[in-house]
């Protein structure tokens, strides 16, 4: 376990924070840390993708930004991991991270787990029809009801229809897009589309933001696929060479901190740390089927998957 | 061919208390067949009569007949398209998109004459404003002349009662100007086309036309031939707008019947036409013009002296200020031939035949 | 005041001291030089960047990311996509554009100035933000209007899906048609009257004038406006972002976009860029070609007012067309976004959840708003500013001097007109990355990207007043003994001074807004109130995203206002109607 | 107040095959103190000479000097605000941002004059040019010959040796134009600047001039007095650009000594100067200016007879188109109460001694 200057954080004062956290939470956990240690956060929210090309562009022009980084995206931080980007940091409390979720030097660690699932809205989709796996929403009785999101504007995606792809061949993505299926940029946007009644099933799309809306009143139901859902990490990382060495640990340290965990159960979503609860209504991961992810093929054949993707729903 | 009726005319722009008569109860009679000129100072409301008469304008007050058509009373108003006149506009509006041709061609497309009877139409009347050969150029191409010329093809072609023209000349340098003017008193002379043309050049005024009107203010101030408006103007306005004009301050001597003797400070005497009921002891002004007063070596003769002030060579023209006893300034044009030094003492003889008096 | 005719305008051209070689180096040239040195590094250089990198592959120099891009069905697809959308809105603006524009300048339609302040808002206003809102009343299941059409007034043929080019297109036009409208009515007030008033007095009816005089004539302005709106609607992002992909409208610039994100594919990108720039250099020198071979068309001259056309009943035609446009363009989004704004939850009971509480986010709870207000506010200011200075320089030496290739450079600051901001962003990117200043991640490259991109629209705004003063004036003021710098000081730029704070709105409200470029440039530090908005929306925030956008155009409006107060006004009455050859 | 000395200056425009030679080769002396017109038609190189003078152009031959300061040479030259010219322009270049006093004072403050002197100076300036009292009035408030006088004050008030005057008058109405010009020419005077006064109206330079430089396509034709360009032109170019002009087809008969016999066709015979080398048979050209020949009523005393075809009333002269025998018509200019009518037989008197020879 690796201690943590707290002295010198505070001399440091403050920290940039590149993240792809959502908005709110991040808003909370930077709100938290500032009144906790009276460190400044420079919070750059962007989707995960963003901050990694932001993080690589400026790693290229020879000036390091970010303090902290969280992406929702473990292919990507592994292969930073191997290229040394990243400081070992193993902070109190690493052994509550799951083996999958985190690096065994602590180059990375997850922040928060994202299931990628089906949700839908289950006032206008009778229990009778709801998909019970993912080969289900290819049955034309979902034509024109579903949306799902471009893996080339979302990380999260990228591993879930590369995996898909990977195990059942690109002709589910075909037959989805044979059932009309809407393509949107973001998680977010495939929520609203629920929310609105624009689209009444998310096929692939991020749970948290459902159990988000679902907590605001909005009857939107999620579904965990019998043949397995997808249980992507969000990786927290503190960058080599950045400004503020001190108050970055304090703050990767803070991460995963009970406090800070217990935000995500409490918005909708999953900790990464195995002794705090599942959300209110949701079951614990140790129920569900997980699909396992190969992330060093998802690497690697990223651009391919996604010029596929587009291939077939332009 | 077709004559204009124009009665107690009036048109205001504006409204309250802005408003402005540019037009003012006109009265004119143009006949057929005549080259009529509105003459007159920037602003006095010529281009306006102009533009009632073509029906861009309605009148306050006041009618236009054509012959016996009535065409604008306020209130009614024929559209310009349904009038049959011709308009050459001062910067010709030759359109800039079309060529000659197509420009030349127009009218008569509205029309609907066929096609090759236009053509011909064309081609005489290209050849009558000596434009043959540039039939498929833009007016881009062509010389200020030669866009004007276009202008008037294209109003001649549909051959209308009445031709205005509003300034064609103002935009061309001397010589092409002295040039069209000749043209365009041919022009008239041959087709027989009532022309209405607007200047404020009065020496084109006087060269063209067959009767000139002229404006000021709004009003019109004489409506009579280039020779009558010249050496018989009808007030002083008129006199000083048809060219210098020497205005010497006087007394009535004596009167009878329509002349009389006028005397002027310094001793200058003149027997004269004078304004009906002039009576002796009443200040008047004569106004002489500058070619009526000849100068020649001073003499004993008793004729009034004077000294030469200053002198300009114009070329046809010498022009003089002589000085008389009285500091009266006299301008004085003669041959160029005839020449005094300034500081010479000289006679001068004035043709009082030639003189106005005014009452000031 | 004339025909500009070539002889006019080439005796009219001082000869400035240039033709003077070999002479110390004197003031004006070292900001000449600068000037010129500028407009290399803000778009010459990106633009050779954009090549070079497209050229680099894994194995050196080669066309392979070109053939990819030129043979891929993804991106051939995007590119006719792009062009179609550019066909569809150029022919609409022109149509929205000119039938407003007519009824502006030459018709007795009432409500004139309803269909002024249409045209300007709907400039203003940013198209992404139209297409949000757009999206909420007219996405085929959901949205308000459709489902008013479909379940309460029963007709469901009269449903409109937005997911569509259709959709694509109307949100576009509506952003462009000011562009057609602007350059169309201020072309037919100059129009002379007497050209239309010959054809009158010729037989030709008020149609018949209208078609076959006043339509050619202003033709140059259309075809401008018309390419204008053309090259603006290809190159704008969010709203291809928001309507094209759901709809799966896919474009050269979200195919782009895509490319861009991680891992990034800069070959490709930048490949696919140039494909674009070439598009819009095309329809760039179309356009100035068709324009110099009609540059004779004589405009304006001592005629009088154009009458006004009387429509009779077709008046109410006309004025209810101009009112839709209104309700459409500018009622509908702006109802739509303070609606959205002012929702606790959009789609859940609407007068239940009525709150502020997203303002309160925004302004006070989310600390990358006011750091995003700022930092837009700064460098919109400071961008227009920098813009407006190069522009009058150029413009000064494109009309003032005989300096060789001056009008290569009048053509260089055209060419970001049609550079798509994220074009601009690569090409930006892959220079920059090269050198060894680290510019990248700063305001300063942002700056960099909102000066090279709008530096068209200030130089065209430089050029067009330098044009209204003669260059007798500054000539005037040589003789007396004035350096150039007095006489830029005390005449030139006193001049055309309003010229300047025109050209300079007309290049901070588009800074403002900028998206498509700062999405890529922007970071933690510098964000933008553009991005920020779209961060949120990308995020889902949808709420909160409607009262940004809100606040975004309070901002816009404001700051109107305020450069109104300090530039406008008294000098603008006493310069106009000064005549001086053009 | 210096003189100007032009040598061997040419000057071209473009390059390649559009290179266009504006002014060729020309030589000029501007003595001091004089008022020096360069007049020719438009295109003729007028305002590229003076433009050269005043350093806004660079010669491609050809040097400049003031007094015995070296000015231009290719590829040498003092800019303008180093020469301390004065310079009006054609359209007055008044900025419109400056009041009257401002555009006045402009050249003052560059010069570093203390405030008051320069208010003092100013005050002097507007006073001669008849503005005082219009100070603080912005130049639209202006009319355009008030407009004309503070471009003349804002380079009079800098006292400079040379002032340039490019075609000041031709915005103005003829009126306004009259007064201008006897004020201009006063001014000069009273002042003795030299003044190189650029205009295209033979009238004007004839009125103002100590000296007329006539040019035409770029090459000076002529440089003398008035009387000597208007009476005696140097060929056919100059004697048609002064003013109107009979060129009437002849042939020598005798020759003696400069002087000689010729006779046109129709027996028109005519005693006069040659030019050098003419001999018996050789064709020429006899060019008489209208107002030259006189009319009278047809008498038998031999002198020639023609026909009277047109007439123009030009107010303060008659113009009358007089045809021979032989067809050639005369244009004649007679006093305007000495009348005729179309179609009269005249007796035509021509002045010999007023008359040119040119070879055609
Ligand atoms: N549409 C208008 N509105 C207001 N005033 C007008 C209008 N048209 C003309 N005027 C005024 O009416 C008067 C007469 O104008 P008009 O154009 O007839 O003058 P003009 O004699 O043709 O002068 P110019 O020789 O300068 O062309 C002028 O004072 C002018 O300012
Ligand atoms: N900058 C230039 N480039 C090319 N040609 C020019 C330029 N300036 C003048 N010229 C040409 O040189 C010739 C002489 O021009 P200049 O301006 O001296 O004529 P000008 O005698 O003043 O005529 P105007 O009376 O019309 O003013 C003209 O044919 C003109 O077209
Ligand atoms: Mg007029
Ligand atoms: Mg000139």
């Amino acid at each position: 376990q690796d201690a943590v200057d707290v002295d010198a954080a505070k001399k440091e004062g403050r920290l940039v924070w590149y993240t792809s956290t959502p908005i709110a939470i991040g808003q909370k956990i930077v709100d938290m840390f500032e009144k906790e240690y009276g460190i400044k956060v420079e919070m750059f929210r962007s989707g995960g993708s963003a901050i990694l090309r932001r993080f690589h562009q400026e790693m290229d022009a020879g000036r390091v930004a970010a303090d902290v980084m969280t992406t929702s995206d473990p292919a990507a931080a592994a292969a930073m991991t191997r290229k040394g980007l990243f400081v070992a940091f193993r902070p109190k409390d690493f052994e509550q991270i799951p083996e999958a979720a985190k690096d065994p030097q602590g180059h990375y660690i997850a922040q928060r787990l994202n299931l990628m699932t089906i949700y839908l809205r289950e006032d206008k989709v009778p229990p009778a029809d709801e998909p019970k796996n993912w080969s289900d929403v290819l049955d034309p009785k979902y034509k024109g009801k579903l949306v799902t999101t471009d893996p080339s504007f979302t990380s999260l995606q990228v591993s879930v229809v590369g995996m898909m792809s990977k195990n059942r061949g690109w002709s589910f993505f075909e037959k989805l897009r044979a059932n009309d299926t809407m393509v949107v940029q973001s998680n977010q946007q495939a929520t609203d589309m629920l929310k609105r009644g624009e689209r009444l099933i998310a096929v692939g799309a991020l749970d948290s933001y459902a159990a988000d809306e679902r907590m605001k009143g909005h009857p939107i139901k999620t579904l965990y696929p019998a043949d397995g859902v997808f249980v992507i990490p969000s990786p927290t990382s503190i960058i080599k060479g950045s400004p503020n060495p001190n108050a970055a640990r304090l703050f990767a340290a803070f991460m995963i901190s009970p406090p800070v965990q217990k935000l995500f159960p409490a918005g909708g979503g999953y900790a990464a740390r195995l002794d705090v609860e599942p959300p209110a209504g949701a079951p614990s991961l140790k129920d569900m089927k997980i699909v396992p992810i190969d992330y060093d093929y998802i690497e690697k054949e990223s651009g391919r998957i996604k010029r596929r993707f587009n291939e077939i729903f332009q | 061919m077709a004559g204009i009726t124009i009665k107690g005319l009036s048109k205001r722009f504006g409204a309250g208390e802005t408003a402005f008569a540019a037009l003012t109860d006109l009265d004119l009679v143009i006949e057929n067949n005549q080259f009529v000129t509105l003459l007159g100072p920037s602003g006095c409301g010529k281009t306006t009569t102009l533009r009632l008469i073509a029906g861009y304008l309605s009148p306050d007050a006041g009618t236009i007949h054509a012959d016996d058509r009535l065409l604008s009373a306020p209130g009614s108003v024929v559209p310009p398209e349904a009038r049959g006149m011709g308009m050459v506009f001062q910067n010709y509006a030759v359109w800039p998109h079309k060529t000659v041709y197509e420009n030349v061609v127009f009218g008569l497309r509205l029309r609907k004459v066929p096609a090759a009877e236009a053509r011909r139409k064309v081609e005489e009347t290209l050849a009558l404003v000596n434009l043959t050969g540039l039939e498929s150029r833009f007016p881009n191409e062509l010389s200020g002349g030669q866009q004007q010329r276009v202008a008037l093809a294209r109003s001649l072609v549909v051959e209308p009662g009445i031709l205005l023209l509003d300034e064609p000349l103002s935009n061309l340098d001397a010589k092409l100007r002295e040039r069209m003017r000749s043209e365009l008193k041919q022009l008239q002379r041959r087709t027989g086309i009532t022309f209405v043309y607007v200047t404020h050049d009065q020496a084109e005024a006087l060269a063209l036309s067959d009767r000139i009107a002229v404006m000021h203010g709004g009003r019109l101030q004489q409506y009579g031939t280039p020779v009558e408006v010249y050496s018989r103007p009808a007030n002083r306005l008129v006199a000083d707008f048809m060219g210098l004009v020497n205005l010497i301050p006087a007394r009535v001597v004596a009167a009878h019947n329509g002349g009389g003797l006028v005397e002027a400070e310094g001793g200058l005497r003149l027997a004269l036409p004078l304004p009906d009921g002039a009576a002796p002891g009443d200040a008047v002004e004569v106004a002489v013009r500058p070619e009526n007063i000849r100068l020649r070596a001073a003499s004993g003769d008793g004729a009034p002296c004077a000294r030469i002030t200053d002198r300009t060579f114009l070329g046809n023209i010498s022009e003089y200020y002589a000085t008389l006893p009285s500091g009266q300034v006299l301008r004085v044009q003669t041959h160029p031939l005839q020449q005094f030094a300034p500081g010479e003492t000289v006679t001068i003889d004035i043709d009082a035949a030639q003189c106005s008096v005014f009452r000031p | 005041m004339t025909a500009s005719t070539p002889i006019a305008e080439a005796s009219a051209r001082p000869g400035v001291a240039p033709a003077a070689p070999g002479h110390r180096v004197r003031l004006e040239h070292v900001v000449m030089g600068a000037a010129i040195a500028a407009l290399v590094i803000l778009v010459v250089l990106p633009i050779a960047a954009l090549l070079l990198g497209s050229l680099v592959g894994d194995r050196g120099l080669s066309l392979d990311h070109f053939g990819e891009v030129l043979t891929g069905r993804l991106y051939l697809t995007a590119l006719k996509n792009s062009l179609v959308l550019g066909a569809w809105t150029g022919l609409f603006s022109l149509l929205v554009g000119i039938v407003l524009a007519f009824a502006v300048s030459r018709t007795d339609v009432p409500g004139k100035r309803l269909l002024e302040i249409t045209a300007s808002l709907s400039y203003l206003s940013p198209p992404f933000l139209t297409a949000i809102a757009f999206v909420y009343l007219f996405s085929p299941n959901a949205g308000l209007i459709n489902v008013f059409m479909r379940d309460v007034a029963g007709l469901p043929w009269a449903t409109f899906d937005i997911f569509s080019m259709t959709g694509l297109v109307l949100v576009t036009a509506l952003h462009t048609f000011p562009y057609v409208y602007l350059l169309a009515s201020s072309a037919l007030q100059s129009v002379d009257a007497s050209y239309e008033e010959a054809a009158q007095i010729l037989g030709a009816s008020k149609l018949r004038t209208a078609i076959s005089i006043t339509a050619p004539l202003v033709a140059p302005a259309i075809l401008s406006g018309t390419l204008l709106a053309f090259v603006n609607a290809i190159a704008l992002f969010g709203s291809q972002a928001i309507i094209g992909l759901p709809g799966r409208v896919v474009t050269l610039p979200t195919r782009i976009y895509a490319l861009f994100d991680y891992p990034p594919e800069y070959g490709l990108a930048s490949a696919l860029s140039l494909v674009f720039v070439v598009i819009t250099v095309a329809a760039l020198y179309l356009q100035r070609a068709f324009l110099s071979r009609r540059s004779f068309v004589t405009l304006a001259g001592k005629g009088g007012r154009p009458q006004l056309m009387p429509l009779g009943p077709w008046r109410w035609a006309l004025f209810a067309f101009g009112v839709g446009v209104f309700l459409v363009a500018i009622v509908a989004p702006y109802a739509t976004l303070i609606a959205v704004s002012i929702s606790k939850s959009w789609g859940l009971d609407f007068w239940k959840g009525l709150t502020l509480a997203h303002y309160k986010f925004i302004l006070f709870d989310y600390n990358v708003t006011q750091r995003a207000i700022l930092n837009s506010l700064m460098l919109a200011t400071v961008a227009a500013t920098l813009a407006v200075l190069l522009g009058a320089v150029i413009g000064w030496i494109d009309l003032r001097t005989l300096i060789p290739g001056r009008k290569l450079l009048d053509y260089a600051s055209l060419i970001p007109l049609g550079l798509p901001g994220i074009v601009m962003a690569v090409a930006l990117i892959q220079f920059w990355l090269r050198m060894p200043i680290a510019l990248y991640g700063t305001l300063a490259i942002l700056l960099l990207a909102y000066v090279g991109r709008y530096i068209p629209l200030s130089v065209r705004a430089a050029n067009a007043s330098l044009r209204q003063v003669d260059p007798s004036l500054e000539e005037s003021a040589q003789i007396l003994g004035a350096s150039w710098a007095t006489t830029m000081r005390e005449i030139t730029l006193p001049l055309i001074r309003p010229g300047l704070f025109a050209g300079w709105l007309l290049v901070f409200v588009p800074v403002i807004q900028e998206l498509s470029a700062s999405i890529l440039l922007f970071s933690s530090g510098s964000i933008t109130l553009a991005v920020a908005v779209f961060n949120l929306y990308e995020t889902g925030y949808v709420e909160p995203v409607a009262a940004l956008a809100m606040i975004n155009m309070a901002i816009i409006g404001l700051a109107i206002f305020v450069a109104n107060k300090l530039g406008g006004g008294g000098i603008a009455q006493r310069t106009t109607g000064y005549g001086a050859p053009a």
